[in-house]
């Protein structure tokens, strides 16, 4: 057991430090009173994703064939632990280069790799992941976005739901229902959306905070080629798995990814000194810090494992489930502590954005619910709920579901 | 960084459970309860070679590190078995550093040795303290006056029939580890009948200063709470299996239970509470090794993190079982016994979560630098 | 709104008040330092049964014709308040009296109620009700106990537990299955037992606390005559139903029936000067007391109901779920306080018997995930569960179970 | 005993429904957060009888109770409606009882009131405190000096735009209420944005005291805790037949989310939660009515349930609804922007839930003699 760098990886280190050290200066600020105009933010952002590209620092997992480095996980955490410690934004396109790209790697035509692969690690193209929709989220194989085949293409209708960064993406890899005759997780294809094409709309989709962390995306009879098939017809849903299996390793991050840390809780009421004395106070701060603290290890013991080549499995959304949790209750805490001031909205503070904000995101990436599940059946062996899904047609399901609303 | 256990630590975890399994433990709790005798499992522990596990080589130890001692513990947690090594090895870890003269035949397990802690100072309260018979105000730890010690200290796990005490005292203000080897302990016995626990009072008693300095007195107190915290990680990963293996060949309504959420959910649960504490073993075995300055927090947090665990754990096996779990010919009783008394040694659950607030209120940086993810950011994490 | 008695009401609290103040010196003395010898307890307690029976006291909402007074239950509950206020114990049959009593007065034949009421009310045949196995606890209609039919009665083989009183008891109502190829609820049968009857064992079952709160009752192919049947054959589950629906209203009164009181649990800390500066332990007790204090409210309210001629509905499980929590709460809470001296076993405080003996008290009277289930379908009308087992004959339902739990 | 409504108040309940129902509270709560105009109920709290709810008839008030008075919140809380009776009413009261010249213009409403109060000295903290701007740290209430009025009370429930103000105050060390017609009053927003909030500010300002022994004004800082639960207790029935409706009519996997158990089960805790707080509601009725002498632990008792009910409430209805239900268009963000201040205000629910404690560890024997059941005894509830 040993959480140091090997010789290997601490000259990796002081490699990375040394790069960031050089260039940070050419970073830019994203966030706090000296940041740039919002509607600069983007394109300074994307410019800095392409020096950290250029410096292998962007995509680093990536095979060295499409512009990657061909390191494991550990080099990528040296990475962002360095970015971290430079006080420097990371990446832009997060979703695209940790998830979406992965996916193109292991199931696009060379074709695609050799189109999109490049202008993404560099920023130049912003991609989006367009899998949710309104009446598919925890049972994300419900989707009704329809493709239908048309001479030579695809003509795409329908909505999707809480796509981050939708509105400023070049592309989207898009999940489809190409067959309605089939039970659910069969009839699905995977297609690459241009975002600019005929009939795509964007919409941002305002939060309980205000804010407009996400959009919905509305497809009206949007006409794509048959390039456009990521993997195969009909395989849609395999391919998105492993789109979610890299997303399952994000979470697994958990509060570490998410930024949720215990010192920015203490440090809220660490000037009260009713606060500080206070019993119940003290049990809630030191329950919430043991919570985010176990998550950071286990972070590394998934970090280890990864670096063994194992998968990660289901267990990580455990992590997920803690962070969130963890966090609401310091909110919680927080606001009980200083009272109505800490909720107030117009200040750097964050904490009344992070206490509207907290809520949804026990939603997002799985609900809870859906996560406790699927560990329970496919970790712990315990068996699965009676599914009255399996095996019926998707047109069917959707009819039987209407007519048993309506009773 | 590697977590991976080593194969040296999957032996010594192996040989623990094949050393234990060879003992019916946790029938021998439930019979300890009757009234029958307490197994002696100290030849099993020195059979083994535990009782020198903390102790340097030149000292006739293995010199092995916390982390290899808390796997131990796990195993030990995992059967109930009433072994005196939560008492020892934080005493013996003192005794091999202070220089007593005895230590060859303590790491040898020819005598027994047993700690008796006092809670460090904190971010509120500037005194040493000891458990009080009952109630959550503390006593004063013992006083030592160069020659003798004087005090009382209540509840001390494995006091009775330990051939040498190292005792946590004050002299001028300062913290001494002192030994004492002719002490008056009262035997008592609390619902788990696992447990040795005494009331150790010292009157005046003749002691042996160790070289020992605050750091080393401090970091024996939070060594105790990560080996309760491993004994506890154990004794919840049992919970789980009996837990598990009962909710699939259950049935209700024409399914088994673990099929229900309710059941699925709450097993789940006590998955999670239980890795982890797990993963805040790791922290304290490396911060016990690599960084002193976080072993106060890491060890406190672990200790916290286990006996809510495994309070949970042992609540929700009962709860899975039914009517039949709390009955007293099945084991989880036994846990559950295990789970309560546990919560309420060496100084309590709820000082170790205390601890935890104060020492994060006081600015102790936890952690080392924290990775962000491979992609190193907040937003996948949202992306339905 | 109006907790006060009535004019009538508080007319007859007096004449109740009356009689106890005249015959409490009459009562055994159960618990405490002058509690009678173990073995005299019982014998005791059932010649004090017969007293308040005889002066009306016992059995009060029974129709007059079978040794009632026929009244609602406010009166009931002054009856209990007042024998509280006194200090002295209520009627030893609380089971008999209370539950099985009723079912006998609404399915029994006429003569089955003139042989069985007035003893039992008088508390010279104290009664045990026998419908939980060990297969048969939340899915209650799982019952594997056979009676078979021959010449002019039935056999009746199998195993009952958690069978309170059945030590002593003269009787017991026991449902049994009739009929295994049918649906389970449909192939059952109530019977009388008389417990001295040849097959009959009861064995002590001892619990976590050491002590045997339970019965076993074992059956080897006791003989039953015809007119021990109650009700009719193959309607044992309505029959069942009737003496549940009595005992949900004896869970409603939650921790007014349990005796948790919150001064119980701040009288154990209230000397620890530490303990009550605490606001951990104050936040703690705080919500433990508000917890007990709202089922109190919540057992007027369903008195009232009960009294404008309403059948309380299943609703009535939350105040069990209440209580048991927040007993289970309040005792860790005093174990918290007091360290490993409250986990102390041989003294009067009960406080470490509570600790062991509430974990198993979730499971009875319905699990709280049974009694969850049931409040959200029938109160707030959420759709059931998928039924694995509906319209299943028994015999095929058990083999199909131990096949899928072979597998 | 009987707890069913009167016809009265059965009257009065559904007119309150109907009232309310003719402004669209909710759709205005959320356009008022994006800076739009709040609606002013007042003149539908005037029309009603509302204002003069508490004070007597010969004041030319309803002379109606505090559970009557709870009825109404009940209603105003189920649709978020930001009417100001939360500070007027304990106002009101205080001004009847106690020889206000312009009684009658607040029956009326024609001058509306709000409570500027103080937390009662409680078992461990001897002082008369208020909420200040920021923190735990609470802050001396106001003095008097018999005639004018200073200090500074922070987070004052409908204090802006008041004609009244019903301050109490210290002098010599007791408790006085006094009226203050020209105060300076910060308008302050936070968060919920139904909720009119100030800082008020006192620097000898003129005051003329009212007649109001210690019990009257201790009575009146309950009331307002009383009826901050009744418009809690409302709130939680909205969102439990919110989420209750959407649990019909979602489906994932075949099957309507409410036929889960963890859906359902948090459905049921919503219930029981809101069903409890609202049997306290009836206990605080009584206690203010008839048992004044508990009506502290009473309202507390009440206050706190309620409280922690529609938090727990507000973020199950988020829940259940999913992503869809933390969006600006749903009205469940409102209902959860409520619950959030709603716990911080008056004191704050923490100091409500301590108050409960402090009570019965003073020995404030709660509850009238407690029925034991028609049965009467344990025994039965625990047969299978």
């Amino acid at each position: 057991m040993d959480l140091n760098d090997t010789p290997e990886q601490a000259a990796y280190r002081e490699q990375v430090r040394a790069w960031l050290e050089e260039h940070k200066s050419e970073a830019p600020v994203l966030e706090g009173p000296d940041a740039l105009p919002e509607d600069q933010v983007v394109d300074a952002h994307r410019a800095w994703q392409r020096k950290l590209a250029e410096a292998g620092l962007a995509g680093a997992t990536w095979p060295k064939e499409y512009g990657g480095q061909g390191f494991g996980p550990i080099e990528q955490v040296i990475i962002s632990q360095e970015i971290a410690r430079a006080r420097v934004p990371g990446i832009l396109d997060v979703i695209g280069v940790g998830m979406l790209g992965p996916t193109i790697i292991a199931h696009g035509s060379e074709d695609q790799k050799s189109r999109y692969l490049g202008p993404m690690l560099h920023g130049d193209e912003v991609w989006c992941q367009l899998f949710s929709e309104p009446a598919a989220g925890s049972d994300l194989a419900g989707i009704q976005t329809r493709a239908k085949q048309e001479d030579g293409g695809w003509r795409l209708t329908g909505q999707k739901v809480w796509t981050t960064n939708a509105q400023f993406s070049a592309y989207g890899l898009i999940l489809a229902r190409t067959d309605a005759d089939v039970p659910k997780h069969k009839g699905l294809t995977m297609f690459v959306l241009p975002m600019d094409a005929e009939g795509v709309t964007v919409r941002g989709l305002r939060q309980i905070t205000g804010d407009a962390e996400f959009n919905e995306v509305f497809l009206d009879d949007v006409k794509l080629d048959d390039d456009m098939v990521v993997g195969q017809v009909g395989n849609g849903w395999g391919t998105a798995l492993t789109t979610l299996m890299f997303e399952r390793v994000t979470i697994g991050f958990g509060s570490e990814g998410l930024g949720y840390r215990p010192q920015r809780f203490a440090e809220a009421i660490a000037g009260d000194e009713a606060a500080v004395r206070d019993g119940d106070v003290r049990q809630r701060l030191g329950h919430i810090t043991t919570e985010l603290l176990a998550v950071r290890f286990t972070s590394y013991r998934m970090l280890s494992a990864l670096q063994q080549g194992q998968i990660p499995g289901p267990e990580a959304g455990l992590s997920k489930i803690t962070t969130v949790n963890a966090s609401i209750a310091a909110c919680d805490l927080v606001a009980d502590a200083l009272g109505p001031d800490a909720l107030r909205e117009d200040t750097d503070s964050q904490l009344s954005y992070h206490t509207s904000f907290l809520p949804g995101l026990k939603s997002a990436g799985g609900t809870e619910e859906i996560l406790r599940n699927t560990i329970g059946e496919r970790v712990l062996g315990l068996p699965p709920e009676p599914r009255l899904d399996k095996g019926i047609p998707f047109s069917e399901l959707r009819a039987k579901e209407k007519e048993a609303a309506a009773r | 960084m590697n977590l991976e256990l080593s194969d040296e630590q999957q032996f010594l975890r192996d040989a623990a459970r094949d050393a234990l399994s060879r003992t019916k433990t946790i029938e021998a709790a439930r019979e300890t309860l009757d009234g029958g005798a307490r197994p002696d499992l100290w030849p099993t522990a020195v059979e083994a070679g535990w009782a020198g596990l903390l102790v340097s080589d030149e000292n006739g130890g293995a010199g092995l590190g916390a982390f290899d001692a808390m796997l131990v513990m796990q195993e030990a947690g995992r059967r109930l078995a009433g072994i005196e090594l939560l008492g020892h090895l934080p005493a013996s870890a003192l005794l091999d550093t202070g220089g007593y003269a005895g230590i060859e035949a303590v790491a040898a397990g020819e005598r027994r040795a047993a700690f008796v802690g006092a809670v460090p100072p904190g971010d509120l309260d500037p005194e040493w303290t000891v458990d009080s018979v009952s109630g959550m105000s503390r006593a004063p730890a013992p006083t030592f006056d160069g020659s003798t010690v004087t005090g009382e200290v209540a509840w001390v796990v494995d006091a009775p029939g330990a051939d040498v005490l190292v005792v946590v005292a004050v002299q001028d203000g300062s913290p001494v580890a002192v030994v004492v080897e002719d002490a008056s302990v009262e035997d008592v016995f609390r619902y788990d009948p696992t447990r040795r626990l005494g009331h150790v009072r010292l009157e005046g008693a003749a002691a042996t200063p160790l070289q020992a300095d605050v750091a080393a007195i401090e970091r024996a107190w939070y060594l105790a709470q990560a080996l309760l915290a491993a004994e506890s990680v154990g004794a919840v990963e049992a919970c789980l299996e009996m837990a598990v293996a009962y909710a699939k060949e259950r049935f209700t309504f024409g399914r088994a239970i673990g099929s229900y959420q309710a059941v699925k959910h709450g097993l789940v649960e006590i998955m999670r509470r239980g890795e982890n504490a797990k993963s805040l073993l790791y922290y304290a075995g490396w911060a016990h090794a690599s960084g002193p300055e976080e072993f106060a927090i890491a060890a406190s947090a672990c200790r916290s993190a286990a006996s809510d665990a495994l309070d949970y754990a042992a609540r929700e096996n009962i709860a899975v079982h039914g009517g039949i779990g709390a009955t007293w010919e099945h084991d989880a009783p036994l846990f559950f016994r295990r789970a309560q008394l546990s919560r309420r040694l060496l100084g309590g659950t709820g000082a170790s979560i205390d601890r935890v607030a104060g020492e994060l209120l006081a600015g102790s940086a936890p952690g080392p630098v924290a990775p962000e993810g491979p992609t190193g950011a907040a937003a996948t994490a949202v992306e339905g």
